[in-house]
């Protein structure tokens, strides 16, 4: 005789504490298991890629920000990297080393969101969350004085980033990269070894890497399945060949190996800084040539980089206005839900939200 | 009856100042004076006096609450490096008095779905037994509700009542997010209550009392030394049937929003919140009474305080708990209940008898060679069970299908 | 350094299962014709040459006198990549293409969305709904006759 | 005068005994079976109230910890298991009804014939304060009691304190249970066990998945 529970459905979200944002998921539990997902999106459908259409290719900069609104630097690089593969503009090299120091630092801010709310998302009372939230707050002050603004920067432009970097920015940087290695010891120190949370993240999650690369998942959650891909190294775009770093690599491809990968990466990003701001050379950070109103040729040009969450692309088409006729974006975050139901049948409520905090999706990019 | 409740000071001194002088039981009147009813009217005073300390210990609970909801915000934000409520009042203590006001005065939110009788009732739940436990606890050497004979077993039997707050929340709600933390709140409380019993029988082994008042009394060696398993069991027992973290499966809220409170608002969620918060102080002072040796301390202090500090001690330990450690998932829980704490218990279970075998009535020495004798044994059997039952990678129920997956067809929109 | 195929290598290798495929003047892109490209994209997944097992991205174009999807393919052993385009046959009215959910499981949300926001039917796939709109949202917004 | 013999207690009594009944007469009539089963559990609670009003304070206790605590909680949680409770579920026709009338007033009919059968009057006269009835409930347990081995040790001598022994055989009412149910029927008391231990096994018998390893 077997005891059989009914099967319940249940909307997790778009308004629920750990869905980051307005995400909803249609789970079937039975009891405590879980029988069948499906995540439903588009409650922060924006239209962003048919408002592309109706701006310049320096006014997009701006929307690129509203994405993944908590890596916004990384939008703008891939968006001008785009226009410059589009337009032929061979940006300046100051302005590619602004662009990489900042790109970077923005991979720290967000890997730090993400191991912050994952840790929540595991149930710790917000400790984990205040601890990176403090750093990132160092960041953002880094970017204030860039550029002025703390989330949606704008900072990029086709050909380089619009104005340099201000004197007092170098001494704040060198503090930063001088004391952020030992915050990351302190994360590792308070999580990585917390019994309670191996328990809780070992082994769960898990996918196979071969079905990671065909669901084309990217990003860290490919690098935890011991996949070595990463664009900086693979196809190095901007400096990133002149730039040594390591890549980190897991293999369990459970949601701890995501999770130390990031904290890797930070390390990493870290070193890519360092080595920036050695290699970094006077000069103008926008070449004097290159026109506000970019007006690149007719065709199209696909242009990705590694955005904290995975491949970031722009696929853009050209008419030979002032305007793209067409701009589509490969948003990591969307393409690396499309294995969620994979990761999460067969697990518990609780695995539920935490393997969907170790894949750290922003909504913002997700709906566009 | 009366007799018995006349060992307490704190009830003598009011009976004695009602009742009459001509009454046998307080010769000389009380210290304010003579009684003020004649002869005969004694079961007027006791009313009286019942009713008095009925009200003192409630608001004296409520008024501990609000302070120490202040604390473990302050002591919470000195964790994540933050500076926690400093608007309201020195040090930001008129903090809890703002929250409540602003409760108060929220929008009291029923769902329509909702079955309005279970619904409204929970929350009145929660609180009751937890304030009933503060009867049976001394809180100094002469003060205390009642000193109950079967005291140590009333206060497991009120706070297994706790959960029907819990079920009736997450029934009346009619909300799924409710029902699960329902679920998990009974689930809690199955496992962890026999461990928690169980850590307990080896102190009234050593006491041959179940009444508090002689617990503390033959505590002269603490007994979370004399018997560290024990203290140990049933501070994790007492973290889980409170369930603040890593036990708050029931309301956790990055997984099922607020649990069985998920549908409540104002005043009514005020009270949740409330009831938690003394749950957490009662267990503390239980912690404190029956393994921390309640009142008794130097000479110094007068032994108000030393309860205190004692209870201080414990709500620190819980908090500090609460600010480090992640959730644990629900299987793991009543795993670690079952195959960790049960059998540690019956192995204290079994030491213990042995002990109080060969000691009946243990004096002071006696005590400590148990100390040293418990504690060797708890370091041995913690290790082993750490060894037998390590970390583990996590099991999928089910298996989730073929490597490359195709979605089904589903029916219904997005 | 992620190499181009060029369009002719691509196109020359697929020869035998699309003879209409036709290379593209930059970035190594080829026309494949909807008809054949279920077949191309397997033998594209498959062959140790070529080896494209990961599915970059998916972008569908509308270009007003018909409908194009782009699909970026990559190598990750080879480190190559390939740009396919697909022409959805003339006109606007109803643009179908054979779903590549089978080879790639990586199309399946870009379908839907491609679906969704440009009209592109992809006959095959196993879910195809609206992902971003809701259903019963009248037309594709991301089309240029889309009307606010 | 003492407490007990008080008015209070004769309130106190009728308060908890109207409640024990009408949640018994609710579990039985209302239609929703969660709310019958929280009915029962206030059943429970109420009995509990007249325990402690019979200065059974042990007992009392253990009625909440165990049927209070336990027995009902578990009985909601399997109602809560159960689908589709809201709707009510009625009795199943005719036979139903007769059958459980049958049962209850045969179930009334062995409580009326103890009641009567026993004998009230030693309980009735130590609550009275009747100092013969006490000496004479004391001198019965301290015969009970072997003497010397630390089991039982009544407050005063058998005549020395007839109300301080009056108030010590209440007092130890756990004691005294322990000794009954270690000494004079550990055979039942084990039997019991025993009991308890094969339905242990047989739930978990029947909870065990068929073909599920965990």
């Amino acid at each position: 005789m077997t005891l059989r529970t009914e099967p319940v459905t249940i909307n997790i979200g778009p308004h629920h504490p750990s869905t980051h944002g307005v995400f909803r998921l249609r789970v079937t539990f039975d009891g405590e298991v879980i029988v069948d997902a499906e995540p439903v999106f588009g409650y922060l459908h924006r239209g962003t890629e048919k408002l592309a259409e109706e701006r310049t290719y320096v006014q997009f900069v701006t929307l690129t920000d509203r994405m993944d609104y908590v890596a916004s630097m990384t939008n703008n690089q891939g968006w001008v990297l785009a226009v410059e593969k589009l337009a032929g503009i061979t940006p300046s090299p100051r302005g590619v080393w602004l662009r990489m120091i900042s790109a970077e630092l923005q991979r720290i801010a967000s890997h730090l969101v993400a191991i912050g709310f994952f840790l929540q998302d595991l149930g710790a009372f917000a400790t984990p969350l205040m601890y990176t939230m403090r750093e990132r707050e160092r960041i953002l002050d880094l970017f204030e004085i860039l550029c002025g603004a703390r989330i949606t920067y704008s900072y990029m432009r086709p050909g380089g980033v619009f104005q340099d970097a201000p004197q007092e920015f170098w001494p704040r940087l060198d503090t930063f990269l001088k004391e952020m290695p030992h915050y990351v010891d302190e994360y590792e120190r308070l999580i990585s070894g917390n019994e309670i949370v191996l328990v809780r993240t070992k082994g769960i999650g898990k996918v196979p890497a071969d079905t990671l690369i065909n669901a084309s998942a990217s990003g860290p959650i490919l690098r935890a399945a011991g996949v070595d891909w990463d664009l900086r190294k693979k196809d190095p775009y901007e400096f990133y060949d002149r730039v040594k770093f390591d890549l980190p690599l897991a293999k369990e491809s459970d949601n701890f190996a995501r999770y130390i990968v990031r904290i890797q990466e930070m390390r990493e990003s870290l070193k890519i800084v360092t080595h920036c701001k050695e290699q970094i050379e006077p000069g103008p950070v926008r070449p004097k040539e290159v026109p506000f109103l970019v007006r690149p040729p007719r065709g199209d040009a696909y242009a990705h980089i590694e955005a904290p969450k995975g491949e970031l692309g722009y696929y853009v088409v050209s008419d030979g206005s002032i305007a793209p006729y067409r701009c589509h974006v490969r948003a990591p975050s969307f393409i690396n839900l499309t294995l969620l139901r994979d990761m999460l049948v067969g697990w518990k409520v609780a695995d539920m939200i935490v393997t969907f905090g170790s894949i750290d999706i922003n909504m913002g990019e997700v709906d566009r | 009856m009366t007799d018995a409740f006349l060992e307490n000071a704190f009830f003598r001194n009011i009976y004695c100042n009602l009742a009459s002088s001509a009454s046998p039981r307080c010769a000389g009147g009380g210290p304010f004076g003579d009684g003020m009813f004649p002869a005969g009217m004694e079961w007027l005073a006791f009313l009286i006096t019942a009713f008095v300390i009925i009200f003192l210990v409630v608001n004296a609970a409520l008024l501990a609450v609000n302070i120490y909801i202040w604390g473990e915000r302050r002591l919470v934000a000195r964790l994540q490096a933050r500076l926690g409520p400093n608007r309201w009042g020195p040090y930001g203590l008129l903090t809890p008095i703002a929250d409540l006001i602003k409760i108060l005065t929220k929008e009291d939110i029923v769902p329509a779905a909702a079955d309005r009788l279970v619904f409204n009732l929970a929350p009145v739940l929660i609180v009751v037994p937890v304030l009933l436990v503060f009867a049976v606890i001394p809180f100094a050497s002469s003060t205390w509700v009642a000193d109950l004979n079967v005291g140590v077993l009333y206060i497991i039997a009120v706070l297994s009542v706790g959960s029907y707050s819990a079920v009736m929340a997450g029934w009346g709600s009619q909300n799924r997010y409710a029902m699960l933390g329902a679920f998990r709140a009974v689930a809690l409380l199955v496992s962890y209550e026999l461990p928690m019993v169980l850590a307990l029988i080896g102190v009234l082994m050593i006491t041959g009392s179940m009444s508090l008042v002689d617990v503390v009394h033959d505590q002269n060696v603490p007994f979370a030394l004399v018997q560290p398993l024990g203290f140990l069991i049933f501070l994790i027992g007492s973290v889980a049937e409170i369930q603040r973290p890593p036990f708050d499966l029931a309301e956790a809220e990055s997984e099922l929003i607020g649990g069985y409170h998920t549908d409540y608002s104002g005043i009514k969620w005020g009270l949740f919140q409330a009831g938690e918060f003394m749950a957490t102080i009662a267990s503390a002072a239980i912690i404190t009474t029956l393994f921390l040796s309640g009142w008794r301390g130097w000479g110094f202090l007068p032994s108000h305080i030393w309860f205190l500090i004692k209870l201080v001690a414990v709500l620190f330990a819980m908090t500090w708990l609460r600010g480090t450690l992640p959730r644990l998932r629900i299987d793991q829980v009543t795993a670690f209940a079952w195959k960790g704490l049960l059998p540690l218990a019956a192995l204290n279970l079994v030491v213990s008898g042995v002990l109080s075998f060969i000691w009946p009535a243990p004096g002071v020495a006696e005590l400590w060679v148990m100390a040293i004798v418990n504690l060797a044994v708890a370091a041995v059997s913690i290790f082993t069970l750490g060894l037998l039952l390590g970390p583990r990678p996590g099991e999928r129920t089910t298996p989730a299908g073929s490597a490359v997956f195709m979605p089904a067809k589903r029916e219904g929109t997005a | 350094m992620t190499t181009s195929l060029r369009g002719e290598q691509v196109a020359s290798m697929i020869s035998a299962f699309a003879h209409e495929a036709v290379a593209g003047h930059n970035e190594g892109s080829v026309w494949v014709g909807a008809e054949s490209w279920p077949a191309v994209a397997r033998q594209l997944h498959d062959r140790p040459e070529t080896d494209f097992k990961y599915l970059s991205s998916i972008s569908a174009v509308d270009y007003i006198d018909h409908f194009e999807v782009v699909y970026h393919l990559v190598s990750l052993r080879h480190n190559h990549g390939a740009v396919v385009k697909i022409r959805c046959g003339e006109g606007r009215s109803d643009p179908v293409i054979p779903s590549c959910m089978p080879v790639w499981r990586g199309a399946e949300l870009q379908e839907r969305e491609a679906y969704d926001l440009m009209g592109v039917r992809f006959e095959g796939h196993p879910n195809l709904k609206r992902v971003m709109l809701w259903e019963g949202f009248p037309g594709h917004p991301h089309r240029k006759d889309f009307l606010r | 005068m003492s407490i007990e013999g008080s008015a209070v207690v004769d309130v106190a009594f009728w308060i908890v005994a109207v409640m024990a009944i009408a949640a018994a007469l609710l579990v039985v009539t209302v239609r929703d079976v969660f709310k019958a089963a929280a009915f029962l559990a206030a059943a429970f609670l109420a009995t509990a109230g007249l325990f402690v009003l019979l200065r059974a304070e042990f007992l009392a206790v253990v009625q909440v910890l165990i049927y209070v605590g336990a027995v009902s909680i578990l009985i909601i949680f399997t109602v809560m298991l159960v689908r589709n409770v809201p709707g009510g579920n009625r009795t199943g026709g005719p036979f139903y009804v007769f059958a459980g009338a049958a049962a209850a007033v045969l179930l009334a009919l062995g409580i009326v014939y103890a009641a009567f059968k026993t004998d009230w009057t030693d309980l009735d006269q130590a609550a009275a304060g009747d100092d013969r009835v006490a000496a004479a409930l004391t001198g019965q347990y301290q015969a009970e009691a072997a003497p010397g081995d630390g089991g039982i040790e009544l407050i005063g001598g058998p005549a020395a304190d007839q109300e301080t022994a009056r108030q010590g055989v209440f007092r130890r009412t756990a004691n005294n249970l322990g000794t009954l149910f270690i000494r004079d029927y550990v055979l039942a008391f084990e039997v019991i066990s025993v009991v308890l231990l094969a339905a242990l096994i047989g739930a978990l018998a029947l909870a065990r998945e068929r073909g599920a390893e965990t």
